[in-house]
Order: structure tokens, then C-alpha cells, then sequence
């Protein structure tokens, strides 16, 4: 058993309405940043796990997001796997 | 007294801190939309809690950018008296107009109850005229209210007398279970270094009427209109 | 027989039968496209065209000398004091909300408070009735942590405070929880908007978000029994920021003479609208769906006239008022497009650009909605637990009155729901006196008058179950009485009948007692319908959820400083006032968690002995007699004692009380009853009071000390008291 | 100019603690995934934008993190340039 670090992100899929996305797009153009076309605001997650392997984590980590972490009809989700330094 | 009170588009305390300010005696409040860049002459201003734009990304952090906030900025820094109540507190710490930082609150959720505030340091003219170690009831409603600040700074906050109130028991005793939020040494409300900005979580303008629970929060702006009268501003 | 194009499928996928399709290819004269069979779909659908519903709907009282607005808009008004109304409705999310809590409960109180402003009232308070599966599932926590978080949410970004409602729990609602929200709103009796399009060459205006794909479908996959299987369009994301700034807008164009109308886009959003508009003022209109910002490419007809994309309002303008209009929405950073137009023919016309892709007559999506009076009958499983023998189910049970008290009040049903309540906010707006938990009914204050307005959400869903007619009596009744326990007299009524599919003969049954049951009660009562909402097929695997007609309530105090709560002084003196009805434990909450059983018959309330409770108490309420009410109800009088003594933090001593330890006695279900204080020099006049009104009325007790002490039947402690009853929803957290 | 996908991670930094993160991690312990050690809860978001190159959107969408997208007092961030699929 080795530890790992799972980075999740999640976020609204492309059809389903983001207001915070469309908060932070009108914020960045009131700064200036003009040539900011689109943003999407979702989650991130640090997940610190044990594993066998870096597959075996994978796998965990994408059962948890299909579980609990991501709400796959609104959101989708993508998950790394990296060794953990702590 | 002319008052001003700061409007955002998501803010909804706005209408409650005109009502009370309006039965003030010797205060004329007006409204000031976040757009503007004209104070009006305000001798005062109020930040009123809300959602100022939809508190996407974090509380007040995109308030911070209205066009009326560069007026704020430079109104405090001449010494004028502004409040920041609830989400009004969040955009002035955006601002770096306070110290510190008001992050979820421990539970997670929004919390809205009757709490208790001892009031710790007068040093404000919001709170000029309220005795010090007096215990007020207020109301408070947020989600993110759990004031945070490393250790340093409140270790300076606290030896500057920033503490302008902090979560007590009835009695006035600062125990564990009265920091409803779990803000760091149950700080409630803090001031600038000079003490003429002044942020709170708790709501004041809905404190004003015993049939609502509570009149305690009259007293603020009462407070802040003595200063002003007596400083002739 | 004629052979159609459509498919079985196609039919399906909009919820039509082959009947029904037929049926509008005669009236039609043809067979529709597809952008005009979706259209066709949605509007016949049951949550757009009240098929099954709208025979029963007119059984109930709509009209009386308070009403400003019946059945039909956006909401219903009451006369409220003067010049001012009150308006209100109740809406439900149910099958939002089983699929995606969070949002399905934001979208809902987003959908109903639009209602409101649409009207032209400022919506001053927010309540809801919920249902979910027991909380020892995981699955239904999670449905109750979102939907709670979701609900203030929404509100406590408007600023619009939530300050009262119902929660319920049964397996019945497992997998299909009920959310039903309610909004209450102030505006001049005089100044209403409605949702009219006037005379041709009016401008349709769409405002507020932009149109996506979401949603699609809506309305019909509301009238299908299996929300998880047939949800297929994209989730309705809410923004309340935009309804913000929406409701300012609108409500700063109240008094506009250019506004002939105003319509916010729900169910089968620009579809239903614009008809609704039309059909009111049986007029026609145009839509251009090129003219619609969208917020994504490749959007067809069909998803633009049925997206229900929220935060979304249609305004119909005279023409030369659309520029000042549309100024004012810039103001508030609000995007508008000028969409269409009223016309004189009577048909909803749609075109994309220069091609007509929809015309169909106005009438074939209103007046021509097939309407269904179906035959009902109870199920043998029904009549069982109906007709089962509730004494023998008593004399099984080994009964310990306080444990069974401390039972009862640790249960979810009746326990705090403060881990709740104190998620919304109940503060903002500087009016609420009697806020959640604090009074029978929430209490807000009328600033321009000095008035109350007093609002209330119930239903007994067991009693509803094992009942429907009594239930249906009793939930109107119940309504009532906590209006009067407060103090308040009521002006109105709405509704939200949740049910399961109508195409079951015992859930139509269930319906239509129901309904037979409010509305005579409602006539007994004089209380005016003036709105409501009907959600069926709430089902999940093949139970319908327990028959849940809610009722939402509002009335007035004249002055609301009078307005009493559930807390009782030390020192009073406690009575129980009674129209004589003996309780009973058929349907009771006992019953069901003590006992673990659902059955037995509830006592139907006799609404006439009632009014003369309700008399008594908005008069001595008002002149200051009566210091603290409460009604009695699920746990009957041993719970009321222990909420009473919860509430105000001081005991019940009554050594004198001559009851017996039955289980009836101490937590048997009746109408009519409730527990008031008065201080001890105001009892002759209480007494007397009584006498004149024909109610009867028994002293109980004094409040003092730290323990509810019951003759020498009860003596529990206070502590003990709220443990108990504040563990209720400690599993939720 | 051509168009770059940001991708921006906003986490608390270490010493604010994370209620949402114990929050999920609760989560997950009680549907039994018991081998995850800690959970931490930030935020994500995707930024379309213009720029001449990869250098100069990575430089701005830093200054937005700094401005705006981040508040450095209790977040720290993190930004990857990709070139946009759209
Ligand atoms: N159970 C009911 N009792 C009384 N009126 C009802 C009931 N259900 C619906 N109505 C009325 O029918 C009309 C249409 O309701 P609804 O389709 O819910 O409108 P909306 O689409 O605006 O939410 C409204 O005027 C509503 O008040
Ligand atoms: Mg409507």
C-alpha cells in the first residue's frame, strides 16, 4: 500500500447553465481582461488515498466521483492520479 | 447627517439599512448605486449585506471592482466612517480595507439565529457611544462569516484594540458555544488600524425593534451620528 | 382507420397518447410537425393542461368579497386591510428535485417567487412543504441536505425571507420527495399586473437569462410516473442573482402605462407563456425564434419554444413604450429582445426568421385540452389498514407515557427542524415577527398599515392516506386553526395537490376525496381558493406517495403587535379548549411510531364547531387575553404540553390534572383543540368567553418549575424534554 | 493572436482549515471508502482566452488569479496553459 494523490476536477457540462462562470467572465471584462472569451467555474479536489497502484487509485478515485464527488447529469469530471509527497 | 448607503445589484439589506437610518434622528440617508462615482456628500457610509454580485468565485470579491468602491477607498482613507455589514464586511476585506479574510463558516451552512456580541473596543464611531463590555443581541444570517486572519495579525488586532466586537453568552462570557461560526477568538466585527472602518457580521439594522427580537442595533447608528455631530464634520 | 406519420415513440417522448393525437389532428384539420407536436405536447400535458385536475379543481370556492384575483393568473390576491393585496401560490418541483435536490429547490422557489413579482407585488415571504423518505437512508439525506441548502439558497440571495413551512417523512416518498414552495407578496389591491397581450400590434418582450438547452420537456416528463427513468433534457441551473435583478425590474415597471402585461416563463417556458398571454385575452401571437439570444450554437425551434431555461420573463409592451421599457431593464444590467407580437387571428404563429415552422390555433392549446373525470376506488390494501382494528394494535403495545413522549418527540416528524429553519433566512426585510418554530403560523408585519399577515403550509399525509375525505377537511381545518392560534383571521387559500398517477383508480380516488374533502370544507369555512398548483405522477418503482393536498394559508391581524406565539410565561395559567370531539388513535402519529403501524381511521373535523375555537381565539388573542396558542396535532396533547414548555423554557405543573395515562388521552388525534395561556387574573374572562361562544374549555394547569408534571400520570424534566426533541433531524447533519 | 484554454486551480492554502474538504472526506468514510486519508476543496475554472502566446496567457492569467480569480491571503493557485480545442 502506497499513498497517492488523486486531483479531481469537476465541472458543469458544456449545455448546463454556469451563472458563476458567467459572473467571473463580466468580472474579468470589468478589470480589463478583455480578451477573456468564456469561463467555466467548478470544483477541485486534493483527495490523499492508499492504493496498491496508481491504477488501483484511479479506479477508487473515479468511483467516488461517480458516487459522491460529481453529479454526472450536470457535471462532469476528470481525475489524476500522482504519487503523494507528504 | 447625510448617510450613505452602498448598493450593489445582488445587495438585500440595503432597503432595511435605509428603514432604520431613516428613524434615526438627525440622519438623512441616501442611496448610492455601485455604479456611481459621486458619494453625494455622504458624512457616512454603510456597505448593507447581500449578494452583491451574486457572490460567485468568493463573497465581495467581485464587488471589490465596482466603479463606487474607488470613492469608498478613498473616503476611508480620509477618516470617514464606513460600516460593512455582513456581506458589506466580506467586500471590505476583499477591498483590503480591513484585515483578514471571512471564509465558510465551520458548520458549512448558512446560519441564521439571534447571537450575541460584547462589544470590546469603542474605539469606532459606530460604536463611540456604547459602553464598552456592553452585550448586544443581534441578528445574524450568512454562510460565510468565520473571521480569519494569521496569527500575527490578530495578535496586532487585538493589541491595537481592532476587536470591535466578538460572540459572547448572554452574560458576556466568550465561550466556545457562542462562536457560532468558529471564528478565529470569536472575533465579530473589526476595524481599520485608525478605527473609522468598521466590519460586522451581525445585522444592526434588523435589531431594531423588540417585536423582531431585539432594538440593540439602534444604538450604531445613533452612535455614529453623535460622533459626526460632535467632530462637526 | 387513418394511418399516421408519428411514431409511438414521438408520441411517447411528448406524452400523448394515440387518442389524444388523434383527437387534435381532427380538430387541427392536419397532422402538426414536430416543433408543433412538442408544443402540443407540452401544453396538453397534465402540469400545463390540468387534464385529470381541472374537473376537480372547480369544486372549490373561488370567489367571496376579499378576493382580488381567483384562479387563473400567475398567483391569486386577497384584500388585505384597505388598499393593499396579498398575493400568493404555492408551486412544486418534485421531479426537479429527485433528480438534482440542489437545483430542483432552487429552481422552485426561483419559479414561484417569479409568480409573485409578475403580478406586480413585492414578495415579502418565502415558505415550503417537504416530504422525503426516512433519513435513515443515505439517499434520502442526501435529497434533504440539497433540497434545504437549495431552498435558501435561492430565497436568502433575493432577500426575501423564508419564515415557515412543513416537513414530513414516510417511506411513501422514497426516491420521489415533494417539494412544494410558497410565496406571499404585497401589492396595491388596484395595481395588479396580469398576464395579458392586449391588443394586436403589442410587442412581445423576452428579458432576463439567455436560452439554453435547458430543461426541455419539462412539463411532460412532470406528468410521467418515473422522474430518474425519463429525465433526458438538460438540468435547469438557477441563478438567482439574475432573478434579483429581474424582480427589481419588473417591479420598477409596476404602473408603467406602456406594460399591457407581464408573464414569467415556467413550465414549457416560451410555449406556455405566450399562449397563456393570448388565451387571456383571446387574441394570437408571433414569435420570431431567430430574435431569442441563446447561449449556445445550433439551437432548433423546438429547443427555443420549449427550453425552460429559468430566470426568464415575457413582457407585452405597447409599441411605443419598448424603448423606455427596455431602458429601464438596461438599468438593472438586463438583456431584452423584442420577439414577436400580439396579433388578431388567434393562432400562436412561430417563425424562424422568414419561415413559418409553427401555426396553431390558440384554442387547440387552451380551451381544446382533453379533460378526464376518471372513476376511483379505494385498494383492498387500503381498506384493510383502514378498517383495522386499532384497539387491538393499542393493547399489544406495552405503554410507557414517557418514553413513548420522548418517542414521539425525537421522531422527525414532530421533533426541531431547526437544523432546517436556521438555513434560511428569516431576518432580512425587517418584518418577520413570529418566525419559523416560533408560532403556529408565521407572523409578518404590514409596514404600511401596522397590520399582520399571517401564513401557514399543512397537510396530514397519513391522515390523507387512510382518509382522503377527512384528510382533505382536516388540512383546510388545520390551516385554519393555526392562522387563529396566532391570532389571524383568513383572507385566502392556495394549494399543491401532489399525487400519484391519476390513471390508477385508487390514486384518482385519493384525489378526488381530497379535493371533495377541502373544498366543502373551504364553503364551511368561507375561505376563497384563489390559486394553486397539481402535481401527479409522483410515484417512483410503482407506489404513488402518500396523497399530499398541502395547503397554504394566509391571513391578517389587525394590529400585529397582538400576534401571540407557542412560548408560554411563567406564571400563566393553561387551559385546553375543545369543541368536545374525543381524540382517537386511528391515523395517529402514535400509532405510527410508537406502535409502528399506519392505520385505523382519522377523525374527520367538524368545521362549523371549529369557527367557534377560532372566534374565541381571534378575540382574545386581540385583546390581549390569551399570552401563548397552540393547536394539537400529530402527538396530540402530551406533545403540544412538551412543545409549549420547550418553547418557553419553563415547565407545566398541573398535580390537579384528572386525566387518565391512556394512550387516547395523552396522544390521541382530534380537531378543535388547543392549548392556550392566559395570566391568572384574565381566567374568569377567558372562561366566560368560552361560555359565551359555545367552546368548551379545561384548566390544566400553571406553568412553573423545570419538568412537565401531568397529574400523576407525567413528570418529566425540561432537559430531558429538548434533548429529545432537538435529536429529532441530528442524523441530517 | 490565437485562443488558449486556462486551466486554473484556487485551493485554501494549508493552514485555513477546509470544512468542505472534512465535510467530503466524512462523506466518503461513510460510504465505506475508507482508504482516503484527506480531502481538500478548491475550485476549478477553465478560461478561454486571446493571447500571442503560450508565455504571454500564462503572465495574464496570473495577474487574474492575483486580481481576482485568487485571494492570496487564504488561497493559493496554480495555472496550465493549454492551446484551445475550440
Ligand atoms: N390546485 C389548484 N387549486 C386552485 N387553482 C389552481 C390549482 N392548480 C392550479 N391552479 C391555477 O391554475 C393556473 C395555472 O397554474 P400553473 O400552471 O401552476 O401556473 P404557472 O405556470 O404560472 O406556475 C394558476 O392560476 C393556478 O393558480
Ligand atoms: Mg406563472
Amino acid at each position: 500500500m502506497r499513498e497517492w494523490l488523486g486531483k479531481i476536477t469537476v465541472v458543469p457540462k458544456p449545455a448546463v447553465n454556469d451563472p458563476q462562470g458567467i459572473a467571473v467572465l463580466d468580472g474579468l471584462h470589468s478589470l480589463d481582461f478583455e480578451e477573456v472569451r468564456q469561463v467555466r467555474v467548478g470544483k477541485h479536489l486534493d483527495v490523499r488515498l492508499q492504493a496498491e497502484s496508481q491504477e488501483q487509485a484511479n479506479e477508487q478515485l473515479n468511483v467516488m466521483c461517480e458516487r459522491l464527488l460529481a453529479n454526472t447529469l450536470i457535471e462532469s469530471y476528470e481525475v489524476r492520479v500522482e504519487e503523494s509527497d507528504e | 447627517m447625510k448617510i450613505g448607503v452602498v448598493t450593489f445589484p445582488g445587495s438585500n439589506g440595503d432597503t432595511d439599512c435605509m428603514e432604520v437610518l431613516r428613524e434615526t434622528p438627525g440622519c438623512e440617508p441616501v442611496l448610492l448605486w455601485h455604479k456611481s462615482v459621486d458619494l453625494e456628500g455622504a458624512d457616512a457610509l454603510v456597505l448593507p449585506g447581500g449578494f452583491a454580485h451574486g457572490d460567485y468565485l468568493r463573497a465581495g470579491a467581485i464587488a471589490r471592482f465596482s466603479p463606487v468602491m474607488r470613492e469608498v477607498e478613498r473616503f476611508a482613507a480620509s477618516g470617514g466612517p464606513v460600516l460593512g455589514i455582513c456581506n458589506g464586511f466580506q467586500v471590505l476585506t476583499e477591498a483590503h480595507l480591513l484585515p483578514g479574510a471571512l471564509l465558510r463558516n465551520r458548520e458549512i451552512l448558512f446560519h441564521c439565529a439571534w447571537a450575541h456580541v460584547r462589544v470590546s473596543s469603542t474605539r469606532s464611531p459606530w460604536l463611540a457611544g456604547i459602553p464598552e463590555g456592553s452585550v448586544l443581541r443581534l441578528a445574524v444570517a450568512h454562510g460565510q462569516g468565520k473571521y480569519y486572519a494569521d496569527g500575527d495579525t490578530l495578535q496586532t488586532l487585538q493589541e491595537r484594540r481592532q476587536v470591535a466586537l466578538e460572540y459572547c453568552d448572554a452574560d458576556g462570557n466568550l465561550t466556545p458555544k457562542s462562536n457560532h461560526n468558529g471564528s478565529e477568538r470569536n472575533i465579530a466585527a473589526v476595524t481599520n488600524e485608525s478605527g473609522n472602518v468598521l466590519g460586522m457580521m451581525p445585522h444592526p439594522e434588523r435589531s431594531t425593534d423588540p417585536l423582531l427580537g431585539s432594538a440593540d442595533g439602534r444604538a450604531l447608528f445613533s452612535s455614529v451620528v453623535s460622533a459626526l455631530a460632535g467632530v462637526g464634520r | 382507420m387513418t394511418v399516421y406519420s408519428v411514431s409511438g415513440e414521438a408520441l411517447r417522448e411528448v406524452a400523448l397518447s394515440e387518442e389524444e393525437y388523434r383527437l387534435a389532428v381532427g380538430l387541427l384539420g392536419r397532422e402538426p410537425n414536430r416543433l408543433e407536436l412538442g408544443i402540443l405536447g407540452a401544453m396538453w400535458s397534465e402540469h400545463c393542461g390540468y387534464k385529470n385536475s381541472r374537473p376537480l379543481l372547480g369544486l372549490f370556492p373561488t370567489e367571496g368579497p376579499g378576493v382580488v384575483q381567483g384562479p387563473g393568473e400567475n398567483a391569486g390576491a386577497v384584500r388585505l386591510g384597505g388598499v393593499l393585496a396579498a398575493v400568493f401560490k404555492v408551486e412544486s418541483h418534485n421531479h426537479p428535485s429527485a433528480i438534482e435536490p440542489y437545483q430542483g429547490a432552487a429552481t422552485g422557489v426561483g419559479g414561484i417567487v417569479r409568480d409573485i413579482f409578475t403580478m406586480g407585488a413585492r414578495p415579502i415571504a418565502l415558505l415550503n412543504s417537504l416530504r422525503f423518505g426516512p433519513l435513515e437512508e443515505r439517499e434520502n439525506r442526501r435529497l434533504l441536505g440539497g433540497v434545504v441548502r437549495g431552498i435558501g439558497d435561492y430565497g436568502n440571495s433575493l432577500g426575501i425571507p423564508t419564515v415557515g413551512g412543513e416537513i414530513g417523512f414516510s417511506p411513501s416518498y422514497n426516491g420521489n420527495p415533494l417539494v412544494n414552495a410558497m410565496c406571499v407578496g404585497i401589492a396595491p389591491a388596484d395595481g395588479l399586473v396580469r398576464g395579458l397581450a392586449g391588443q394586436p400590434g403589442n410587442v412581445l418582450l423576452l428579458v432576463g437569462a439567455d436560452t439554453g438547452r435547458d430543461g426541455i420537456h419539462g412539463a411532460t416528463f412532470a406528468s410521467v410516473d418515473d422522474p430518474q427513468e425519463s429525465h433526458k433534457g438538460v438540468i435547469q441551473v438557477g441563478n438567482p442573482f439574475m432573478e434579483k435583478l429581474l424582480m427589481e425590474a419588473c417591479l420598477e415597471l409596476v404602473g408603467s402605462p406602456h406594460v399591457v402585461g407581464m408573464q414569467d416563463l415556467g413550465a414549457a417556458g416560451l410555449t406556455s407563456s405566450s399562449v397563456e398571454c393570448a388565451g387571456r385575452t383571446g387574441s394570437g401571437v408571433e414569435i420570431d425564434v431567430s430574435r431569442v439570444s441563446r447561449r449556445e450554437r445550433g439551437m432548433t425551434p423546438y429547443d427555443v419554444m420549449l427550453s425552460e431555461s429559468q430566470e426568464r420573463m415575457l413582457l407585452v409592451v405597447e409599441p411605443d413604450g419598448v424603448e423606455s421599457v427596455r431602458s429601464i431593464f438596461e438599468k438593472w444590467d438586463l438583456h431584452s429582445d423584442v420577439i414577436g407580437q400580439v396579433t388578431g387571428d388567434g393562432t400562436l404563429r412561430v417563425k424562424d426568421g422568414d419561415d413559418v415552422v409553427c401555426d396553431l390555433p390558440i384554442g387547440l392549446l387552451t380551451e381544446d385540452v382533453p379533460r378526464y373525470t376518471r372513476a376511483g376506488s379505494p385498494s383492498v390494501e387500503l381498506k384493510e389498514r383502514r378498517d383495522a382494528d386499532v384497539s387491538a394494535v393499542v393493547a399489544g403495545v406495552d405503554h410507557d407515557p414517557t418514553g413513548a413522549l420522548l418517542t414521539l418527540l425525537s421522531s422527525p416528524n414532530i421533533g426541531s427542524k431547526r437544523w432546517v429553519w436556521s438555513q434560511y433566512d428569516h431576518t432580512i426585510g425587517t418584518s418577520t415577527v413570529l418566525g419559523p418554530q416560533h408560532g403556529d403560523a408565521a407572523v409578518m408585519r404590514v409596514r404600511q398599515t401596522g397590520e399582520g399577515l399571517a401564513a401557514t403550509m399543512d397537510c396530514n399525509s397519513l391522515h390523507c392516506y387512510l382518509d382522503p375525505y377527512a384528510g382533505g377537511v382536516g388540512a383546510v381545518v388545520e390551516a385554519a386553526r393555526n392562522l387563529a392560534c396566532v391570532g389571524a383571521t383568513p383572507l385566502g387559500m392556495t394549494n399543491c395537490l401532489n399525487f400519484g398517477n391519476p390513471e390508477k383508480p385508487e390514486v384518482y380516488w385519493h384525489l378526488s376525496e381530497c379535493v371533495r374533502g377541502m373544498a366543502d370544507a373551504c364553503r364551511a369555512l368561507d375561505i376563497p381558493v384563489v390559486s394553486g398548483n397539481v402535481s401527479l405522477y409522483n410515484e417512483s418503482g410503482s407506489e404513488a406517495v402518500h396523497p399530499t393536498p398541502v395547503v397554504g394559508m394566509v391571513g391578517s391581524l389587525p394590529q400585529v403587535e397582538t400576534a401571540v406565539g407557542i412560548d408560554w410565561p411563567e406564571g400563566a395559567a393553561v387551559y385546553l379548549l375543545t369543541t368536545g370531539q374525543e381524540p382517537v388513535l386511528g391515523a395517529s402519529e402514535w400509532l405510527r411510531v410508537v406502535a409502528g403501524q399506519e392505520c385505523g381511521r382519522p377523525l374527520s373535523a367538524d368545521p362549523v364547531a371549529e369557527s367557534s375555537v377560532h372566534n374565541l381565539l381571534g378575540k382574545c388573542i386581540g385583546d390581549g387575553t390569551i399570552l401563548s396558542a397552540h393547536d394539537l396535532s400529530e402527538g396530540g396533547l402530551a406533545v403540544a404540553l412538551a412543545e409549549c414548555c420547550i418553547r418557553g423554557g419553563i415547565g407545566l405543573d398541573a398535580p390537579d390534572w384528572g386525566g387518565s395515562d391512556a394512550p387516547e388521552q395523552l396522544f390521541g388525534e382530534a380537531h378543535g383543540r388547543v392549548v392556550v395561556s392566559v395570566s391568572s387574573e384574565a381566567r374568569t374572562k377567558l372562561e366566560a368567553a368560552c361560555e359565551s361562544l359555545g367552546v368548551l374549555c379545561e384548566s390544566i394547569g400553571i406553568t412553573r418549575g423545570e419538568s412537565l408534571r401531568l397529574g400523576t400520570v407525567l413528570q418529566v424534566p425540561l432537559a430531558d424534554l429538548q434533548t429529545a426533541y432537538d435529536s429529532a433531524l441530528s442524523t441530517s447533519t
